[in-house]
C-alpha cells in the first residue's frame, strides 16, 4: 500500500486566487458558498468529476488555485446551469467554471491527456480565421489532433453523415473575417487583467 | 466653492417614523453609503415647511432630500400626502428661480428599506456631484455685502460669538 | 412580424434539417425571417470557455449588425446561441467594463452595440407572437396518436430564460397538444443531453443521451421532439454506441418544427426529414 | 444661536466602546464642541448611557450650572429617554435637551475617518445651536383603558390572553378561523418532550373559552383601528357562522342531518386528506365546540332551496340560524397584542422537488395529521398505494435558507422533521434518512433529542436535495422516488430510491400582514414580518406604543418561544396599564393667537380633528389632547402662526444652519 500525504499547508495556497476569480463576470457571489451541495446534486456530470462542484468552490475560496485547475471539474462542466438556477446562494456557478477554464487556458494548467480544452482551442482558432464553425471539420480537426483512432472508429458516424446529406467539407467562412479578426485582438487586448 | 475638492453638501429631512427608522437600519446594516447627506429628524414629513428647503439652499446645501412613509402608510394617516403636493410646489417654485429641480428630491422610504436610504443617497450624491455646487451663498455675496453694507446704517446688534468663560474639556 | 433570424452554424451544417423546416413553417404562420447579414458564430461555450470579453464581442457583432439593418427583434433557434447571444446582452447592460471594451472593438468594424432588439427563440415566437390558436388553426393533417415526449435542452430555459419555467417548460407541450399529439409527461426535459461532450468525453456525454433516450423510451414515447440542433444530432446518431454500452434505446428525435410541418401538410421532402440517422417511420406513416 | 447670554450647553460625545470611536474623532468632536457658542463642558466618554456616563451629565448640571445638555451618541429612538431621565435627574427640565446621532448615521455607515469626523462635527453644531432655543416642556400623560385586545388565537395568543385574563384585565381574543388553535392543534405530538400536542394544548384552550376576563370572538376579523396607546376603537368583524355558538352544544346531529350523506369537500384542517360536509365542526377538540356552516358550499344558502335538516334535527335548541349576518362591532381598548402567526412554504414553489406531481412527495405538516391518531388515518402511516413505507426521506430547507424563496432560517424544521423521523421510526419500522444542511439544534434539551434521533438508527445525510423524480436508472429504483443529493460530508454525488418523501416546508409571513400591518400601524421588516421596536431591547414592542407582537407574526419561532414571547407581549401590556397612564412626547402644536388670521386653511389638514375654530375670537384653536404632534398644520400656516413644541421653525432653521457648518 503506498501512503500519500493529503495534509495542505500554507505553501499550498496562492494567495489572491479565491479574490481574482470572485472579481470576474458573474463570479461574484462566490464568497457566499454556504457548502450545501445542491450543485453537485443538480449537475448531471458530477457522478464523473474528481471534485464535485461544491468541492471546487471551496478550493477556489480556499485559495488552492492548483487543485482547482487540475481537476477535471471544470471541463466536464458542460455549461447547462441546472447548478446556478438551483444555488440557494444565487452563486453563478456556471460562470465560476467558466472563469476557471479561461484561467486553466490562459496558462495552460489543465490535466494532461484531457482533450476537451483541445476543442475549445480549435474552435476558437477557426471562429478567428473563419467567423464561423463548420462542424465537421472541426470534428476531424480534432480527432486527428487527440485521439486518430477515435477518428477511425467513428466511420461509421461519417458514413451516415455522408448519406444523409450532412457532411459538409466546404469551409464556411464570413465576408468580413479579417474585420473580425480585429475587432477580436481589439477585445483581448481589453480584456488585461481579466485572468488571475 | 468650485475649487476641486468640492464636495456636494446635502441636507435631508426625514420622518420619524419610516425614514429616520430605516437610515437607523441602515447603521444597524452596517451599509456604506456617501458622508455628504446629513439628516435633520422631523415627526413627519408634513412638517416640511417649503422655507426648510430654502433655506438649506440658501445657507449653502447643494441639494436636499425629503424622506417619508410609502403612500397609505403615515403614521398620521395622511401627511406624506400634503407632503407630495408641497414637494410639486417647491419644484415650480426651483424651476422659477432657475434650480435644477433635481436639486431636492423626494422619496418614500419604510422603516424596513434601510438598503434603498443607501441608494438613494449614494444616488443623489452622484446626481448632486454631477450638477455641479449651487453655491447660493458665494453667488449672492455681493448683494448680501451691499445689503449689509446699507442696513449698517441702522447697525443690528450682532450675536455675541466669544466666550465669557473658556470652557473646560475634558476627555474620558 | 418581421425578425432578424440568426440561424448559426449548426444550422448549416449538421442540423440543416432544423433550418429546412423552420422557413416554411415560419413563412406559413406569417413569420418573416430576414438572416442577419454575414453573421458570425455565437462562441458557445468553447469561446466562453477562453475569453469572456471575446465571447461578448462575437455576440455583439451579430447583434450590433441586426441592430443596424432595422427595427426587429433576433430570433435564435438554436439553444447555444439562444443562450450566447442573451449572455452577451446581459453582460453588456450590468457589466460597464465589458461594455465599454466591447463597444471599442466593434468600432473596428465601424458597429455599435444599442441593446434595442431581443434575442429571442422560435419557441418564444410561436407560442407569444404567433399564438397557439393560429398553430392549431394551420394543423391540416393532426398527428393523431402519436406519443412524443418534448425535449427542450438546458440552454433554452437555464438560465435566463424569460417566456417558460426553469424547471417545467410548456411551451413545447402546449404546441404539441395544437399538433394532435399525445404529450408524455416527461420528467427530463430540461436535463442536459451531454453537448459536445459525447465527442470530446463519450464515455460521460452518451451517458447523459442514453439517460434521455432511455426515459423516454420506459414512458413509451414513439418520438422525441426537439428545438436545439446540438440536442437532435446527440440524440440521433449516437445509437449503435449507446446500444453497445447500455443495451439499445431506438427513438427517433426530430425537430418541433418538422413535426409542426407536417401537421400543416407541408411536404415531407421540405422538412429534410430524410436527414434523420434513425427514421422517423411513425411519425410518416401517421400522417 | 441665541442672543440669551446665559445659556450655559454641556456637551457630551460617546465612544460607544469602539462603535463609534473606531470611525469617528470622538477627541476632535469633543474640541470642536468646545468652541461653539454657549458651551461649558465639552467631555467624550466611554459609554454615555452607563450610569458613569449618566452620573456624568447630573454632577456637570450641579456643579457648571448648565441649562442646556447634548449628548451625541446613538439613535434618539434608541437611547434619547435615557438621557432625558440624566437631565432631569440633575434637576433641569428634560427637554432642554437634544440628542445628536452618530451612530446609526455616521460611524456606522461611513468609512472615511475625517469625512466621519467632520459630519459628526457638523450634525453636532446643529444640536448645540437648536438646544439653546429649547424651552422648557411638561410631557402630558394619557390613561390607559385597561382592557385588551390580542389577535390571533394561537398557542401565542391563547397564552397572552390568559396570562392577561389570569392578573384581572378583560381581554378581547379575535381569531379569523372558527375554531381557536392555531397550528399547534394540527401537531400529533411535540419536540424534544414528544408529549401529545392536544393533551397540552386542549386544556389552555378549554380555559380561554371559560374564562370570565375573556370575551373570545372567533370567526371574526379586525377590520378597522383608531386612536392611540391607551384609547383605541377596534372594529371587528365577525363573520356569519349561522350557528350560534352560545347555544350549540357540539351534539354533531345536524352535521348527521345534512342533506350531504357522505362528507364530499376537502377539509383543511386535515389539508384535504379527509372531507366534510357544508355544516361541520372544524376538528374534535375545536374551541368553541360549535358547528358553523361554509356558505359557499351550503345549499340552502347557495340556492335556498334546501329541505333545511340540519335545523331539524337541532329542534328546539335553536342554535342554527340561516338568517345570521355578518356584524361589525365596537369596542375600546387601551392596548393590543398581535400574534397573527405565519404560513406555510407552498413546496409546489419549488417543481424540483415534485410536491403536487408525486403522491407520496408530502410536506411535514401534511405527515403530521398522518401521524395524529385524530387525523385522517387514525394514525396509520401509509402511502398512497396503501402500503406502509420502507424507506422514508426528509428533505430539510423547504423555502428556507433559499434566496430564490426565503432566506430566513425558519428555525424549527430541523427539530419538527426529527421529532417526525423517530415518530416514523417508531411506528413503521422505516429506514429514514434526513438530508439537511446544517441541523439546528440550539434549544434546552435539543440536542439531546438529536442524539436520541441517532440513536434509534435515523440517517443524517449532509447535502441540499437537488431533486426528487421517479426516473428509475436501475431496477432497485423502479417504483421508487429517487433522491439525488450530494453527501457533502462523503464527498460523492448519491442516488437514493424512497417510497415517501416528506418536505419541511419553512415559514413565511401570513398572505394578509401588510394588511395587518397598516390597520395597526406597524411597520414590517423587508421579508414581511412585523417588526419589533428593537431586535434585542424591545423584542415584543414596536414603533406603536400600545401595539405589541408576540409568535410567529414577528419571524420563525418554535412553541417554547411563541409562548414565552406571548408573556413578555402580555407583561407589558400589564405594565403599561397598571402605569395608570403614559407620558406623551409633548410636541403638540398651538396657536400663537395674536398672530393668527382665521384663514381656516389649518382646520381641514388635521388627521384628528384636532384644531376647531373659535367664531367669536376668529382665531383657530388646537386642542392639545387631540393632537399628535405631526406639524403638518404647521408647515401650512400662511402667517405663521402655529408653533410646535419641540420642532419650532427656528429651530429647525438653527439645525440646518448647523448641518451645513464644515469645519
Amino acid at each position: 500500500m503506498e501512503l500519500g500525504q493529503k495534509i495542505k499547508c500554507e505553501a499550498d495556497r496562492t494567495a489572491g486566487f479565491g479574490k481574482a476569480i470572485a472579481a470576474m463576470p458573474g463570479c461574484e457571489r462566490l464568497g457566499s458558498c454556504i457548502q450545501c451541495g445542491a450543485c453537485s446534486g443538480a449537475c448531471p456530470l458530477s457522478i464523473y468529476m474528481d471534485q464535485s462542484p461544491r468541492q471546487v468552490i471551496a478550493l477556489v475560496r480556499g485559495d488552492f488555485k492548483k487543485q482547482a485547475l487540475s481537476c477535471n471539474t471544470i471541463w466536464l462542466c458542460s455549461s447547462c446551469y441546472a447548478c446556478t438556477v438551483q444555488c440557494p446562494r444565487e452563486i453563478g456557478i456556471t460562470d465560476i467554471m467558466y472563469a476557471l477554464k479561461q484561467c486553466a487556458m490562459s496558462e495552460r494548467a489543465y490535466p494532461a491527456g484531457l482533450s476537451i480544452p483541445i476543442l475549445a482551442r480549435q474552435f476558437v482558432r477557426m471562429v478567428v480565421r473563419r467567423g464561423r464553425i463548420t462542424e465537421t471539420r472541426l470534428v476531424m480537426r480534432f480527432f486527428l489532433q487527440t485521439n486518430w483512432k477515435a477518428a477511425i472508429s467513428s466511420w461509421r458516424l461519417g458514413l451516415n453523415l455522408i448519406r444523409t446529406r450532412r457532411f459538409g467539407i466546404r469551409q464556411q467562412h464570413i465576408k468580413q473575417h479579417l474585420e473580425l479578426a480585429a475587432m477580436l485582438a481589439q477585445a483581448k487586448n481589453a480584456n488585461a487583467g481579466g485572468s488571475p | 466653492m468650485s475649487d476641486m475638492n468640492w464636495q456636494p453638501r446635502i441636507v435631508a429631512f426625514f420622518c420619524s417614523w419610516c425614514t429616520y427608522t430605516a437610515a437607523d437600519l441602515a447603521g444597524v446594516s452596517r451599509f456604506r453609503y456617501a458622508p455628504n447627506v446629513r439628516i435633520i429628524r422631523l415627526m413627519c414629513s408634513g412638517r416640511i415647511d417649503p422655507q426648510f428647503v430654502l433655506c438649506a439652499l440658501a445657507d449653502g446645501a447643494d441639494g436636499v432630500l425629503i424622506g417619508g412613509c410609502h403612500p397609505g402608510d403615515c403614521h398620521y394617516a395622511e401627511g406624506n400626502f400634503k407632503t407630495f403636493r408641497r414637494y410639486r410646489m417647491i419644484l415650480r417654485l426651483l424651476a422659477d428661480m432657475g434650480v435644477a429641480g433635481d436639486r431636492v428630491r423626494l422619496e418614500w422610504i419604510s422603516a424596513s428599506e434601510g438598503e434603498r436610504v443607501k441608494t438613494v443617497i449614494n444616488e443623489m450624491v452622484e446626481r448632486i456631484r454631477a450638477l455641479g455646487p449651487l453655491d447660493i451663498p458665494g453667488r449672492f455675496a455681493a448683494c448680501d455685502s451691499e445689503i449689509l453694507e446699507s442696513a449698517d446704517a441702522i447697525r443690528l446688534p450682532q450675536c455675541k460669538e466669544t466666550h465669557d468663560v473658556v470652557p473646560e474639556v475634558v476627555h474620558g | 412580424m418581421r425578425y432578424h433570424y440568426f440561424p448559426g452554424c449548426s444550422l448549416k451544417g449538421l442540423g440543416r434539417a432544423y433550418d429546412e423546416s423552420l422557413r416554411p413553417v415560419m413563412e406559413r404562420l406569417g413569420v418573416e425571417l430576414a438572416e442577419i447579414d454575414d453573421w458570425n458564430c455565437c462562441g458557445a461555450t468553447a469561446y466562453m470557455s477562453t475569453d469572456h470579453c471575446n465571447a461578448c464581442a462575437l455576440g455583439a457583432r451579430n447583434i450590433a449588425i441586426a441592430e443596424s439593418s432595422g427595427p426587429g427583434d433576433i430570433v435564435a433557434p438554436c439553444n447555444a446561441c439562444y443562450l450566447a447571444l442573451n449572455k452577451t446582452r446581459n453582460c453588456l447592460a450590468g457589466d460597464s467594463a465589458t461594455r465599454a471594451a466591447v463597444q471599442k472593438a466593434l468600432a473596428v468594424a465601424k458597429l455599435t452595440y444599442t441593446g434595442t432588439a431581443a434575442v429571442r427563440h422560435p419557441l418564444e415566437v410561436l407560442v407569444y407572437d404567433v399564438g397557439i390558436n393560429v398553430i392549431k388553426r394551420n394543423v391540416v393533417r393532426p398527428l393523431k396518436d402519436l406519443k412524443i415526449a418534448p425535449y427542450y435542452g438546458c440552454q433554452l430555459v437555464r438560465p435566463h430564460c424569460s417566456f417558460d419555467d426553469q424547471w417545467n417548460p410548456t411551451a413545447m407541450d402546449r404546441i404539441l397538444t395544437a399538433l394532435g399529439a399525445r404529450v408524455v409527461d416527461f420528467p427530463l426535459k430540461t436535463r442536459c443531453c451531454g453537448g459536445s461532450l459525447t465527442g470530446t468525453a463519450p464515455e460521460a456525454g452518451l451517458r447523459l443521451t442514453h439517460i434521455i433516450l432511455g426515459e423516454a423510451q420506459r414512458r413509451g414515447a414513439d418520438l422525441i421532439a426537439t428545438i436545439c440542433p446540438l440536442c437532435q444530432f446527440n440524440l440521433d446518431s449516437y445509437h449503435d454506441q449507446i446500444a453497445r454500452r447500455w443495451g439499445p434505446a431506438r427513438i427517433p428525435a426530430v425537430y418541433i418544427t418538422q413535426l409542426m410541418g407536417m401537421a400543416f401538410g407541408l411536404p415531407t421532402e421540405q422538412l429534410g426529414l430524410k436527414r434523420n440517422f434513425l427514421p422517423a417511420d411513425k411519425l410518416l406513416a401517421a400522417t | 444661536m441665541s442672543n440669551d447670554e446665559s445659556i450655559r450647553t454641556g456637551f457630551y460625545v460617546c465612544h460607544c466602546g469602539h462603535n463609534i470611536s473606531d470611525v469617528v474623532d470622538c477627541t476632535a468632536v469633543a474640541r470642536y464642541a468646545s468652541t461653539l457658542a454657549g458651551v461649558m463642558v465639552s467631555r467624550d466618554y466611554k459609554y454615555m448611557c452607563s450610569s458613569p456616563g449618566q452620573e456624568l451629565i447630573r454632577q456637570d448640571i450641579l456643579e457648571h450650572k448648565l441649562n442646556r445638555v447634548v449628548v451625541a451618541s446613538c439613535s434618539p429612538l434608541l437611547h434619547e429617554h435615557t438621557f432625558r431621565n440624566a437631565v432631569a435627574a440633575g434637576g433641569l427640565n428634560p427637554f432642554l435637551f437634544q440628542m445628536v446621532n452618530i451612530r446609526e448615521h455616521d460611524a456606522w455607515v461611513h468609512a472615511d475617518r475625517a469625512a466621519a469626523t467632520a459630519k459628526a462635527q457638523a450634525l453636532v453644531s446643529a444640536a448645540i445651536r437648536r438646544v439653546a432655543l429649547h424651552k422648557p416642556l411638561q410631557a402630558t400623560r394619557a390613561p390607559i383603558h385597561p382592557d385588551v385586545l390580542v389577535v390571533g388565537g394561537g398557542i401565542a395568543g391563547i397564552h397572552a390572553a390568559l396570562t392577561l385574563a389570569n392578573a384581572g384585565k378583560k381581554v378581547y381574543l379575535v381569531e379569523r378561523q372558527p375554531s381557536i388553535g392555531g397550528h399547534m392543534a394540527q401537531f400529533d405530538k411535540t419536540f424534544p418532550t414528544l408529549d401529545c400536542a392536544a393533551c397540552i394544548l386542549t386544556p389552555k384552550m378549554s380555559a380561554v373559552r371559560s374564562h370570565k376576563n375573556i370575551v373570545l370572538w372567533t370567526y371574526s376579523e379586525v377590520a378597522k383601528v383608531d386612536g392611540y396607546v391607551g384609547n383605541y376603537t377596534v372594529t371587528v368583524r365577525r363573520k356569519a357562522r349561522y350557528v350560534d355558538e352560545n347555544l350549540c352544544v357540539g351534539c354533531q346531529e345536524c352535521i348527521d342531518a345534512c342533506v350531504f350523506k357522505v362528507p364530499k369537500f376537502p377539509d383543511p384542517f386535515n389539508l384535504g386528506m379527509s372531507m366534510q360536509k357544508p355544516i361541520y365542526i372544524p376538528f374534535p377538540q375545536a374551541v368553541p365546540q360549535a358547528a358553523v356552516i361554509d356558505p359557499d358550499r351550503c345549499i340552502q344558502l347557495k340556492t335556498g332551496k334546501c329541505k333545511k335538516t340540519c335545523v331539524e334535527a337541532c329542534a328546539d335548541r335553536k342554535a342554527i340560524n340561516l338568517n345570521q349576518k355578518e356584524q361589525l362591532l365596537e369596542i375600546k381598548v387601551g392596548s393590543i397584542i398581535t400574534a397573527t402567526g405565519f404560513k406555510l412554504f407552498d413546496a409546489k414553489r419549488l417543481p424540483e422537488y415534485g410536491y403536487g406531481r408525486y403522491p407520496d412527495v408530502m410536506t411535514t405538516i401534511e405527515l403530521e395529521r398522518l401521524v395524529s391518531s385524530s387525523g385522517p388515518t387514525g394514525g396509520e402511516l401509509r402511502l398512497r398505494s396503501g402500503k406502509p413505507p420502507t424507506a422514508v426521506g426528509f428533505i430539510l430547507c423547504v423555502g428556507s435558507r433559499d434566496m430564490r424563496t426565503n432566506r430566513w432560517c425558519s428555525r424549527t424544521c430541523c427539530m419538527h422533521s426529527m421529532k417526525l423521523a423517530q415518530i416514523v421510526r417508531e411506528r413503521t419500522g422505516a429506514q429514514v434518512t434526513v438530508f439537511y444542511i446544517d441541523i439546528r439544534a440550539p434549544g434546552k434539551g435539543y440536542e439531546e433529542f438529536y442524539d436520541r434521533s441517532l440513536q434509534q438508527g435515523v440517517q443524517f445525510v449532509r447535502g441540499r436535495v437537488a431533486e426528487v423524480s421517479d426516473c428509475a436508472l436501475s431496477p432497485d429504483e423502479a417504483g421508487k422516488l429517487v433522491i439525488r443529493v450530494e453527501d457533502t460530508l462523503a464527498g460523492f454525488v448519491r442516488r437514493v430510491p424512497l417510497d415517501l418523501v416528506v418536505l419541511a416546508v419553512g415559514m413565511e409571513p401570513q398572505a394578509d400582514a401588510q394588511e395587518m400591518r397598516r390597520i395597526l400601524n406597524m411597520s414590517c421588516s423587508a421579508e414581511g414580518w412585523f417588526l419589533e421596536k428593537h431586535p434585542k431591547m424591545a423584542p415584543v414592542s414596536t414603533f406603536t406604543d400600545g401595539v405589541f407582537i408576540a409568535g410567529c407574526c414577528q419571524g420563525p419561532k418554535d412553541i417554547p418561544d411563541s409562548i414565552a414571547q406571548a408573556g413578555a407581549a402580555a407583561a407589558e401590556a400589564l405594565a403599561l396599564i397598571d402605569a395608570g397612564g403614559i407620558d406623551q412626547e409633548p410636541n403638540t402644536a398651538y396657536i400663537r393667537g395674536e398672530e393668527c388670521s382665521g384663514c381656516k386653511s389649518c382646520i381641514s389638514l388635521c388627521p384628528y380633528a384636532a384644531i376647531s375654530f373659535d367664531a367669536e375670537k376668529q382665531k383657530a384653536v388646537i386642542n392639545p389632547a387631540l393632537c399628535k404632534g405631526c406639524g403638518t398644520c404647521v408647515a401650512s400656516c400662511p402667517s405663521g402662526s402655529i408653533g410646535q413644541n419641540l420642532f419650532e421653525d427656528q429651530e429647525v432653521f438653527e439645525e440646518i444652519n448647523g448641518v451645513l457648518d464644515y469645519v
